[in-house]
């Protein structure tokens, strides 16, 4: 009976583990507390790990350059993008945003933008942080 | 099995030979990827209905063929299946696609199953059925593949004509919610100045940085 | 077995699916069972339609290829160099030789990852945890690399008609090669601990038969069909994409010295050996990428207008992890295509779960389903929403009902 | 006769060991879990972890599924956890000598032993649902399976006692007073350590612990016998667990581990019963970590004809292969 395991995990024992850890060691009574508390630098958090060079988190969006071309409203494949018709401009919702970032690839001025924020989680899908104009 | 192995053009012949008229439209698709170009063949063939069985028989009679999948096509007038053959796999570089496509008019809906000679065109024709309304006699198994059973009956999905979707069962989602009195957020040209909005102050870094300058950064 | 286990001579039911932790995919199974052995299997796929082909018969190709990204979590670049390719011989465009090296790069750096994947599942399904965690943890190493060449982890979208939409850039290589020379190094360990362990061994040995006949019958593809002696690999019987330009053959489980069974043993030895294979073609496309741009046409309105043109059929296919990978596609001078037909890897091997499963143990439904790596959200894919006859809840609702619950509980 | 005081010190000493065997049996299911992490290079959940998974179980209502029968269905899981504190009842902890022991031997422990599997399989046919009934017949099969090693273990232990002309072979007590390696040659210690290797391959079954979980098998029958299990009467079997694990690793100590420490020290009184209890424990946990969370992190689950090949054939040869070592020691000690 072969068992090639037991060694690897024996040897495993002695080891760090790989796993990255949570930001808090263990989970607060409260979570707003506890990262308010870090915002003031009374509590200390593990790091997130680094997000890639070529990361595409929420979308940035400055809208005095923008010319109201439309186009990115042509590529985007989720419907995420809408034109406000009084000043031609575009409004993006977030939540509904693949983050393909297909529209900053396509915008001729070079307005939109992808930020590394990823921590985008919410409960309402319209909130203000959901919606960039 | 036959161990010579014929060239696209012999393939054609033999199948212009043997069902003549029944065939129409061969043509050959040869396209050259990569930096070395070399070929990859497709064969297109329009086959009558009638001649599906023995045209598949014959395929593998020069080579065990593998049925990709059966696609349709609704042109409006008519419906044409494409059944997505290759054959000559591995071979090194020697296979050929081969798509048999078999116009059926919209009144006659009706395909012989091919399971008998490809037992593993079941899944493909219970699709078939479901999603363009296509009949296939003989189906050994005409159940439902993927619609739910509370699926109306005379819809089918991929068809063009009434008998497709209607709009009454769309949904846009992306619309389902969406504020409509969200004041409209103040415009100034090509001037910058602080925004209600904070992501405005960000845009500073323009799109798509280059990899190599931030991958420095990053390690 | 004979005197100890009960032998319960009515067949009895037993359902799987769609939620079962055995399945990490919703699909559902009926097990005609007598004592432990299957009688009977049946399964119905099907249970989360999207209706992706529906929608991308009302959108672009630009739009489509992100859509496509969308089709399977894992198979991230697969669907979309099938479509892409299908697009492309329908508009004649053609493909930077860069942009086909990197798209291979892409492609293989995938294989590897859903290998590993793979792998897991299958040491999961087998009760071995630990082999799980390890091969996941081995995966993490490709995904890193992966979202530093595209950016993310999944949903790459790095295909585009005509090309790839970023560049692999001689400052990245290093990263590259240090994540492939670690691979290079675990191999053999991971194939000592998935082939020589016996607790492995006596569970895949001779489990989930697929005979060469019946896996040629019914249209096998990838791994499942090479695990059974069937020789196929789109890579290299249709060369494509830089494919055409490397020098690989098809792995067989006889390449591990054994023979041909096509148990689910042989699954193992495949996916494992052609992680080693991905790994130096990518090595070798690195080294041999040629210069030159990545795309065909960078000015996208230029690109849409062209695909709006495009008139004709074609099928795009790709060898993806599991298996061939096939997009038919039809365009008719409109915007959207007129056609579009996806055909997933685990389309063509599903077929081949019943005369796997039949006869077999219960104990070994869960690794013998997930021998074939199936991949039903690529499979599922024509949906349309409905809300009749369904209870709708919202999240009010559902909240609601929580806090009553809970109240109730408390006795406050 | 006993008098009151007796039995009021045994009623006391017995609630006292029962909360100390709840306490330290989930401490244990802490420490498997979080060695067991490492060994996967996890960081694992913090040794209270059991406790709170407990708590947050007992807080929850009990579900009882439509077709189970539901007085049957909530007896199990008492049945379970009230049977595996009284086989701790029976176990020498350290110096301190079994609060029953008067009452039973290891004849009884064995017995016992088997209640709490009992009472999971007619949990399981109660549940009314196909996954617990197949759990529960495949619980039954291996109990039968790994019944016939562990007996060899206590016949053997028991033979040795009674060829070595100790009185009550059977009774813990004797066990522990009489370590059983020096009661044998050369010859002997081999046949006790093949029972040992054999005891410590039956621990993980007895406690339904991967490679032998299959009534559990998460995967294939998505919690088996306690799939329709939930809340309290899941927690009561969490904690029945935890004492099982406990008791079996108790019980390898009480046969193969007897020693103390306080002889060693030089310790007497409540001193001795405290340092002794604690390397007690301690003996337990390095056992239970050797024979339970090494052997579950490092194997794939069994399929049940795997189980009972494996328990009848190949354990069930060691332990009777062992037995007979130690027999023949005996006998040719006597020759001799």
């Amino acid at each position: 009976m072969a068992l090639p395991m037991i060694r690897e995990i024996l040897a495993q024992v002695f080891k760090i583990p790989a796993t990255n850890p949570f930001p808090a060691r263990f989970l607060p009574p409260s979570v707003t507390e506890f990262l308010k508390k870090v915002g003031a630098g009374e509590a200390t958090i593990n790091p997130p790990v680094a997000t890639p060079p070529r990361f595409r988190g929420k979308i940035v969006y400055d809208r005095d350059g923008c010319i109201g071309c439309n186009l990115c409203i042509r590529v985007c494949p989720a419907h995420a993008i809408e034109f406000i018709p009084e000043t031609k401009r575009v409004r993006i919702y977030v939540t509904q945003c693949i983050f393909c970032s297909q529209c900053n690839d396509i915008c001729p001025k070079g307005v939109l933008t992808m930020s590394p924020e990823f921590l985008l989680g919410t409960e309402d899908r319209f909130a203000e942080s959901q919606i960039v104009e | 099995m036959n161990e010579t192995i014929l060239t696209p053009q012999e393939l054609i012949d033999r199948f212009t030979r043997t069902f003549g008229d029944l065939v129409s439209d061969p043509r050959i698709q040869i396209r050259a990827e990569g930096a070395k170009k070399n070929p990859n063949t497709n064969i297109w063939m329009t086959i009558t209905r009638d001649i599906l069985k023995p045209a598949i028989s014959m395929l593998k009679e020069i080579s065990y063929p593998h049925l990709s999948v059966i696609s349709g096509w609704d042109v409006g007038e008519e419906l044409r299946m494409q059944y997505i053959f290759s054959i000559y796999f591995g071979e090194r570089h020697g296979e050929y696609m081969v798509i048999f496509t078999v116009p059926l008019t919209k009144g006659d809906l009706v395909l012989p199953t091919i399971t008998d000679i490809m037992p593993g065109a079941l899944f493909t024709e219970r699709e078939k059925q479901e999603m363009f309304g296509v009949t296939i006699t003989d189906i050994p198994d005409g159940r439902r593949l993927f619609l739910p059973e509370d699926f109306p009956e005379g819809v089918y999905p991929l068809r063009k004509d009434e008998t497709g979707i209607p709009d009454t069962m769309v949904k846009h989602l992306w619309e389902v919610g969406r504020p409509t009195n969200r004041p409209v957020p103040p415009v100034t040209e090509k001037e910058e100045e602080p925004k209600d909005d904070p992501e405005e102050k960000t845009v500073k870094n323009k799109e798509n940085p280059s990899p190599e300058a931030e991958a420095k950064t990053d390690e | 077995m004979s005197d100890g286990t009960p032998t319960k001579k009515a067949p009895y039911v037993v359902p799987i699916g769609p939620i079962h932790p055995a399945l990490k995919e919703p699909v559902q199974f009926l097990f005609e069972m007598e004592g432990e052995v299957v009688k009977k299997a049946d399964f119905a796929p099907g249970q989360t339609h999207r209706g992706i082909e529906w929608m991308g018969m009302h959108r672009n190709p630009v739009q489509i290829v992100h859509l496509t990204d969308r089709i399977c979590g894992i198979c991230g670049v697969t669907h979309s160099l099938a479509f892409a390719r299908a697009v492309e011989q329908i508009v004649d465009i053609e493909v930077p030789a860069r942009a086909d090296y990197i798209r291979v790069i892409i492609a293989e750096l995938e294989r590897i990852q859903s290998h590993l994947l793979w792998a897991g599942v299958a040491a999961h399904e087998l009760g071995f945890d630990t082999l799980f965690y390890l091969a996941w943890r081995v995966r993490e190493e490709s995904m890193d690399v992966i979202e530093y060449i595209t950016g993310n982890r999944i949903n790459y979208g790095l295909v585009q008609v005509g090309g790839v939409r970023r560049d692999i850039v001689p400052d990245q290589h290093p990263t590259i090669k240090k994540c492939l020379d670690g691979y290079r190094d675990l191999l053999g360990k991971m194939l000592n601990l998935f082939l020589n362990d016996t607790t492995i061994s006596i569970r895949c040995k001779d489990t989930g038969l697929l005979t060469f006949e019946k896996a040629l019958e019914l249209s096998c593809v990838g791994p499942t069909a090479r695990a059974s002696g069937v020789v196929k690999d789109v890579r290299v019987d249709y060369p494509y994409s830089a494919y055409g330009d490397l020098d690989i053959s098809p792995i067989l489980p006889s390449a591990y010295g054994g023979g041909i069974n096509g148990d689910v043993y042989d699954r193992i030895v495949v996916r494992l050996l052609e992680v080693a294979q991905s790994v130096e073609i990518i090595e070798t496309c690195l080294k041999e990428m040629p210069d030159g741009p990545i795309l065909w046409e960078s000015k996208l309105p230029k690109l849409l207008s062209a695909c709006k043109k495009a008139h004709g059929e074609a099928v795009g296919r790709h060898e993806a992890p599991r298996g061939e990978c096939l997009h038919y596609v039809a365009m008719d001078g409109h915007e959207a295509p007129a056609m579009w037909k996806v055909k997933a890897s685990s389309y063509s091997n599903l077929h081949s779960w019943i005369p796997m499963l039949e006869g077999e143990q219960l104990a070994d439904v869960p690794i013998i389903v997930a021998s074939i790596d199936p991949c039903l959200s690529c499979t599922d894919r024509v949906a349309v929403l409905r809300g009749v006859k369904r209870d709708l809840m919202t999240k009010e609702d559902l909240h609601r009902l929580s806090v009553e619950k809970t109240r109730r509980i408390q006795g406050c | 006769m006993l008098s009151m005081d007796v039995i009021l010190v045994t009623i006391l000493a017995a609630g006292a060991l029962s909360i100390i065997g709840i306490v330290v049996g989930l401490i244990l299911l802490g420490i498997d879990r979080r060695i067991s992490a490492r060994m996967q290079a996890r960081i694992g959940p913090p040794l209270r972890q059991p406790f709170i998974d407990l708590k947050k179980l007992l807080s929850k209502e009990n579900i009882i599924p439509e077709n189970a029968i539901p007085s049957l269905f909530n007896a199990a899981p008492i049945v379970a956890l009230a049977s595996s504190i009284v086989v701790l009842l029976y176990l020498p902890i350290g110096s301190m000598m079994p609060i029953l022991g008067g009452y039973g031997d290891l004849i009884l422990v064995m017995y016992l032993l088997a209640v709490p599997a009992l009472a999971m399989v007619a949990g399981g046919f109660a549940s009314g649902s196909p996954y617990a009934t197949v759990g529960a017949q495949r619980e039954m099969v291996s109990m039968i399976a790994y019944e016939l090693p562990l007996a060899s273990i206590v016949i053997a232990v028991a033979w040795l006692l009674y060829s070595s002309g100790i009185a009550d072979p059977f009774a813990l007590s004797s066990i522990v007073a009489n370590p059983i390696w020096s009661l044998v040659g050369p010859i002997g210690m081999v046949g006790l350590f093949v029972l040992l290797l054999t005891f410590a391959w039956v621990s993980p079954a007895e406690l339904s612990k991967i490679p032998f979980d299959t009534p559990e098998a998460e995967t294939e029958l998505a919690g088996g016998v306690l799939v329709e299990y939930s809340g309290k009467n899941l927690g009561l079997f969490t904690i029945a667990q935890g004492v099982k694990t406990l008791v079996m690793g108790g019980l390898a100590v009480a046969i193969f581990f007897p020693w103390n420490l306080s002889p060693l020290l030089g310790l007497a009184g409540y001193a001795a019963l405290a340092v002794d209890a604690v390397f007690f424990f301690a003996k337990v946990i390095l056992l239970m970590i050797l024979s339970v969370t090494v052997i579950r992190t490092g194997l794939a689950r069994f399929r049940i004809t795997h189980v009972v090949t494996l328990f009848w054939v190949w354990f069930g040869v060691a332990g009777l292969f062992g037995l007979s070592l130690v027999i023949l020691d005996s006998v040719l000690a006597g020759w001799f």
